[in-house]
């Protein structure tokens, strides 16, 4: 399903003017805060009207001001995760969770209640009623709620920001598979770049109101002009690898365009295709093929292109094959080691360095 | 009890009962239609309905109970065609007595559930919009329960008002011992009689007791209610 | 008449002992009453304080004809808080203003209740109105205006002669004149919508001497 | 205008506006008062004082009239004293009808105030309490502020049930004309002449246009400070 | 000020029981959604009465439900930034953030309402109300109120979660200096461990309504059984170290006891004494010092210990003069390196790899 979003919107000191699509995926709205993502979510769910705008979810028109056509809220199916939790009080967690139920469709691919149950951890919550919940237990309750309720589009406004990195670790694949496996499309609005660099499709930049940029993960997170505006530490680029095979010390070996790949035990089976975020910063170069280190990863690549910020710092573009990958350097180390275009360079990685969380399924 | 109180008053006091209990009950719903539209909806003539409900509070108790004489009476305007086409007649009947108890209590009962409907979260109810639920299910599984306790507000107010309506009610459907007696009519006619202020003192405690009674009633019921939404 | 009440009903309690028919009574203002029954009202009988508001009836034709007539008369008293007040004589131009020094004079409405209009003919056949018109206090009916005086809110208070009988804390310290205001009666009838022998009876019993001697107990005056 | 209307009836006009409207904005703080005392302290004798704020409601007029003629009478058990002490006297005075009229919208403003305060999030009031304000501060900051509407909600419907108060106040402070003779009087007068109803008609309109306007200009204020609330 | 904190609370299904002191400078509370962080901070505020417990500020008590002492909220004076803002509806941004103006001891250290509107960038809301906000700037104007409310403690639940990095980036420095310069004790709810390090005097372990471990930051985080309950790749080391020299090139040259670090620029003048922390994973080992390569920063190092993890990994523990650093490599290169306690190795560190957010004043 692809979402056509067009909209245009003034507040008393505030114009959202944008426009972008969300193929199926998962879409990342990102953005500092007051840029306006929680307002675009509004309108695709229909609780915000905008002044002008037309919503589109293949050829279901949610909203087309000029047609005058503006689905209800309830008629549009979109599993809203509040930044606000918003769950009923006068109803128990699990009357919350099973609210949408009742007006689900019949018959539509039913999330079990007790899967979601375990792996929210609300298990022990389910008698319970909101007011007497933490507010990582009422974003989590939220969170299933709108997966219960059978969306056709899942709209999660920084679902996980309450939440502590154990649970998050927990919840992202399972939103992973949602997407994949109930070929769910998802709207995300996160401030957490590996949430994005590990769930995207799609990101959209935005600033005060308007799309600054939006394309596929990897072209944005790779590409060193909009890398910053995600913030320096965490620019990255995503490689494609396959699961080669699993070792006995824990390791799992892959194979990318650069070269063999050991990344700390990844739960794939042999022959999975895996993204695999790797940021920039945790990216060594060496001119010479280092030995004795502890780094694992070494591999050969090729400068494609070598951009200096303001400050001390410098991105690299590297190519290995037709794969990107990008390093941050200090700009004395372009001097030392003399980088430029067309240098072949060792690109070091410490198996360490790759997240759980920058590891993720192909989708 | 019987001992102490003659069959008319007796008659009185269940008759009341009846009266502020039929009163309130078949008012609410309308109460809470009513009150829901003002609080929420912006139309044409809202102000005019906003008036018309307040009207009983206004005018002095025996001009509303002339209006319903000359509008639901046995020859009022709407009451010749109720009673020609649905057989339904008002006019001195207990269910008269009921129509003033109720329209008398009305404006009290919408006031109370309107501040209810206006003080609930209407985030809430988007919510419940997005997980599908239509406007009359939003309103079924999230508003209602919320006003709750503004409708039990409501209900014990029209009822204390229903139990009291004399005015209205003894202009309306005159004062037929075990037709349209209410215990306020009672206690006016025993007032009315040299002598007649301490059998009308009796009457007026049995009054008190009941709505005592139902007032503590309505409070442990709003207060269970209250307990429940705030989550202990 | 509400004011009827106790002797109404032993009258009709007998009526129900003696011919196995019950009789209902609803009491209130007579205008209010007098409203009903030309709305429609299932009433038989109608016994008014008012000669005005039988006329209504009368006018809008629920009278049966030749059935009303003035069943009880009655008369209007000065009343005095306390149980031992002393005694005035009222006639033409007697000092009711002094009597009152800075207090009020209970009197039901004088416009339009009945006992109030027939007080204020009196005061004014005196001549007295104009000097106590200002100290008046008008209640909505003549008990009301007998319990301004029985709490002692008001020294003074002008009521029907049946309504002092009974109070502990007022004196009837004068009787108007009867001449001083029209007669007070209280017309009764039967009404269009009575039909059977029943409610004839009734009205006849209201007018037999055991019903008189209950109106009389009660400070009635029998004028039939 | 004066000349439609005899000088009594135009009298009785505005005595009915200032007894309402003295009796709702005096009633008014000790409304508050009790509404969160009932609202949000736990007390010996908490429903004791909830019955006593409803008895109003629950009894006849008339009795509620007698009472206030017992209580607050010249010779009243309360009114003694406040004679002899202070020189305040109800009886047969503008300042009795007041008191009647205050007494009988006491329930319904009480009640009002009070759901509006059972809606205020005590999570703010806490807010407030960290931030250095204490109980009083924070009522009069945080609370009060948000139960406007409700204030708003109770003075209207108090004032309302002002215009049209009439048995209590009859009974209480009889009906002297351009002292107690308020609107309901007048039109009580008026409907038991023969012929008077037409004259009662007109006075009726005019209640019922002072009430609408007060409505009106509530609803307006009630809006505003809505809109303040809700930040748009 | 020292905060003595002992409270034992029971909710249905929930036992808090907890005793630790909170010493000057910022204690962190760490631990899962729902392991009693919000229910430890609403007792020291006193919008909870717990069952049982005493909690002192030096020598003011708080709370004794011994002696029935129970200081009422306000004469507690915490400025208490709620994990829901709780903003009042009914005023201004601008009156929410001078509402606690009105009751603040006169004549105490004011903070400025521009200073602070400059720094959370809420300038343009001042005339608007709470309603009309965006999640982020809520919290934003929470924060204002309670440091414009003169506390004579800040406790911040989870204060930047709903901000954006670089709004945190601004915001975190100035926390520092509230703790520094205003000397404001400081308890902070985190889920984030960069907060925590680079906050942090005191860090508190939550777990399941208890404390499991409470010392100095540094203590607990190089500690390698703390580190994990932080999250293995939070795990780390605090470095002391001096600036010596600003560069040109935009790197900060300072001095540890294992030698000279270079860091992008650290906005501090020579001579200044920083805690710069070194995450674990950062680190990259080698037997023999490498040459061509691009990170700057070689330390001679001796191992202490290694400690093997239950996956892949492993935490080696390192000396350098009196101070500690982590490292986590593979178990692999444990072997292939032979690393055993005693033996010196080249820790080798990437200038980028310190974030700005890792580099903080000793507090
Ligand atoms: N009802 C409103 N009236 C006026 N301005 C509004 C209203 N709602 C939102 N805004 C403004 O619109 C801008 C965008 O708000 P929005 O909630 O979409 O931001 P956001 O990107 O979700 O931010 P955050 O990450 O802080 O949640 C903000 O500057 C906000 O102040
Ligand atoms: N009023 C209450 N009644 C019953 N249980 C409660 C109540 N308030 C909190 N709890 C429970 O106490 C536990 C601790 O809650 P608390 O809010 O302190 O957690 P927290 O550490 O702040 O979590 P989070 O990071 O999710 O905000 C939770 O399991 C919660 O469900
Ligand atoms: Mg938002
Ligand atoms: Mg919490």
């Amino acid at each position: 399903m692809t979402l056509q979003i067009a909209l245009r919107h003034r507040f008393a000191g505030f114009v959202l003017d944008v426009a972008f699509e969300a193929p199926a995926g998962v879409t990342v709205l990102f953005g500092r805060s007051g840029s306006g993502k929680t307002t675009v979510i509004n309108a695709v769910a229909g609780l915000l009207r905008p002044d002008q705008g037309r919503i589109t979810a293949d050829d279901v028109v949610l909203l087309d001001t000029k047609a005058g056509t503006n689905l209800p809220p309830h008629r549009r199916r979109i599993g809203y995760v509040f930044q606000d939790a918003r769950l009923f009080p006068h109803l128990t967690v699990r009357q919350n969770l099973l609210y949408g139920r009742w007006f689900a469709p019949k018959g539509a691919a039913a999330v079990e209640l007790g899967r979601i149950v375990d792996l929210l951890g609300i298990g022990a919550l389910l008698n319970r009623r909101p007011g007497a919940l933490s507010g990582g237990e009422k974003q989590r309750v939220a969170i299933g709620r709108a997966i219960l309720s059978n969306p056709r589009l899942l709209a999660l406004d920084e679902p996980l920001a309450a939440l502590d990195e154990a649970r998050k670790a927990e919840i992202l694949p399972y939103l992973e598979r949602l997407r994949d496996e109930l070929r769910l499309p998802i709207l995300y609005v996160s401030h957490a770049i590996s949430e994005v660099a590990r769930l995207a499709t799609t990101v959209v930049l935005m600033e005060a109101g308007r799309v600054t940029a939006a394309g596929p993960t990897a072209a944005i997170l790779s590409d060193p002009v909009t890398a910053p505006l995600l913030g320096l530490r965490e620019a990255g680029a995503i490689l494609l690898a396959t699961v080669v095979a699993q070792d006995d010390d824990g390791l799992t070996r892959l194979v990318c365009a650069a070269g063999p790949l050991w990344l700390p035990r990844v739960a794939a089976p042999v022959g999975a295709s895996l993204r695999v975020r790797i940021l920039a910063q945790d990216v060594m170069l060496a001119t010479t093929r280092p030995i004795g280190i502890s780094a694992l990863n070494v591999l050969s690549t090729t400068v494609r292109d070598v951009r200096m910020g303001d400050g001390p710092g410098a991105l690299v573009q590297l190519e290995a094959g037709d794969e990107m990958l990008l390093a941050r350097v200090t700009r004395r180390s372009v001097d030392a080691l003399g980088l430029a275009a067309g240098q072949p360079v060792f690109a070091v990685l410490k198996a360490v360095s790759v997240a759980q969380e920058n590891v993720g399924a192909t989708g | 009890m019987a001992d102490w109180l003659t069959p008319d008053e007796w008659r009185a006091v269940a008759l009341s009962l009846r009266v502020s209990f039929w009163a309130t009950l078949v008012s609410l719903p309308l109460g809470v239609m009513v009150a829901y539209a003002l609080a929420r909806w912006d139309f044409w003539g809202k102000q005019v309905l906003n008036g018309i409900v307040h009207l009983p509070l206004i005018l002095p108790p025996v001009v509303t109970g002339y209006l319903l004489l000359v509008t639901f009476g046995r020859k009022g305007t709407v009451g010749l065609y109720l009673d020609q086409w649905f057989g339904i007649v008002f006019a001195f009947r207990w269910t008269g007595a009921a129509l003033a108890a109720g329209i008398m209590a009305f404006p009290l009962m919408v006031r109370a559930i309107r501040l209810a409907i206006e003080a609930v979260d209407p985030r809430l109810e988007q919510a419940a919009g997005t997980l599908g639920a239509s406007r009359p299910w939003v309103f079924a599984t999230v508003t209602l329960p919320l006003i709750l306790p503004g409708i039990i507000a409501g209900a014990i107010l029209a009822f204390a008002k229903a139990m009291g309506e004399f005015g209205a009610t003894i202009t309306f459907v005159s004062n037929i011992p075990g037709q349209t007696q209410t215990m306020p009519s009672a206690i006016y006619a025993l007032l009315q009689v040299p002598g007649g202020d301490a059998q009308a003192a009796r009457l007026v405690w049995i009054a008190i007791a009941i709505a005592m009674s139902a007032l503590l009633l309505s409070e442990w019921v709003a207060r269970a209610v209250a307990r429940r939404i705030s989550g202990t | 008449a509400a004011s009827m009440k106790t002797a109404l009903d032993a009258v009709a309690a007998d009526f129900q002992a003696a011919t196995g028919h019950g009789v209902i009574i609803s009491y209130g203002a007579s205008n209010a009453l007098a409203k009903q029954i030309i709305e429609g009202a299932p009433a038989d009988i109608f016994v008014s304080a008012a000669v005005n508001w039988m006329d209504e009836v009368e006018k809008a034709g629920q009278v049966v004809d030749g059935t009303r007539r003035d069943l009880f008369g009655n008369a209007l008293v000065l009343v005095a808080h306390g149980k031992d007040a002393a005694a005035v004589a009222i006639g033409p131009g007697f000092d009711l203003a002094g009597l009152l020094g800075d207090g009020k004079l209970a009197m039901a409405m004088v416009d339009s209740v009945p006992a109030g209009q027939y007080g204020k003919e009196a005061l004014e056949s005196l001549g007295i109105w104009s000097a106590v018109e200002g100290a008046v206090a008008q209640s909505e009916n003549v008990r009301a205006a007998l319990t301004l005086v029985s709490t002692g809110e008001a020294p003074y208070g002008i009521v029907y002669a049946t309504d002092a009988v009974s109070d502990d804390n007022v004196t009837v310290v004068g009787t108007f004149p009867a001449d001083s205001h029209k007669p007070i009666v209280y017309p009764g009838a039967l009404l269009t919508g009575a039909a059977d022998d029943a409610d004839r009876a009734f009205f006849e019993a209201l007018s037999l001497d055991a019903g008189d001697a209950k109106f009389v107990e009660q400070g009635f005056v029998i004028l039939n």
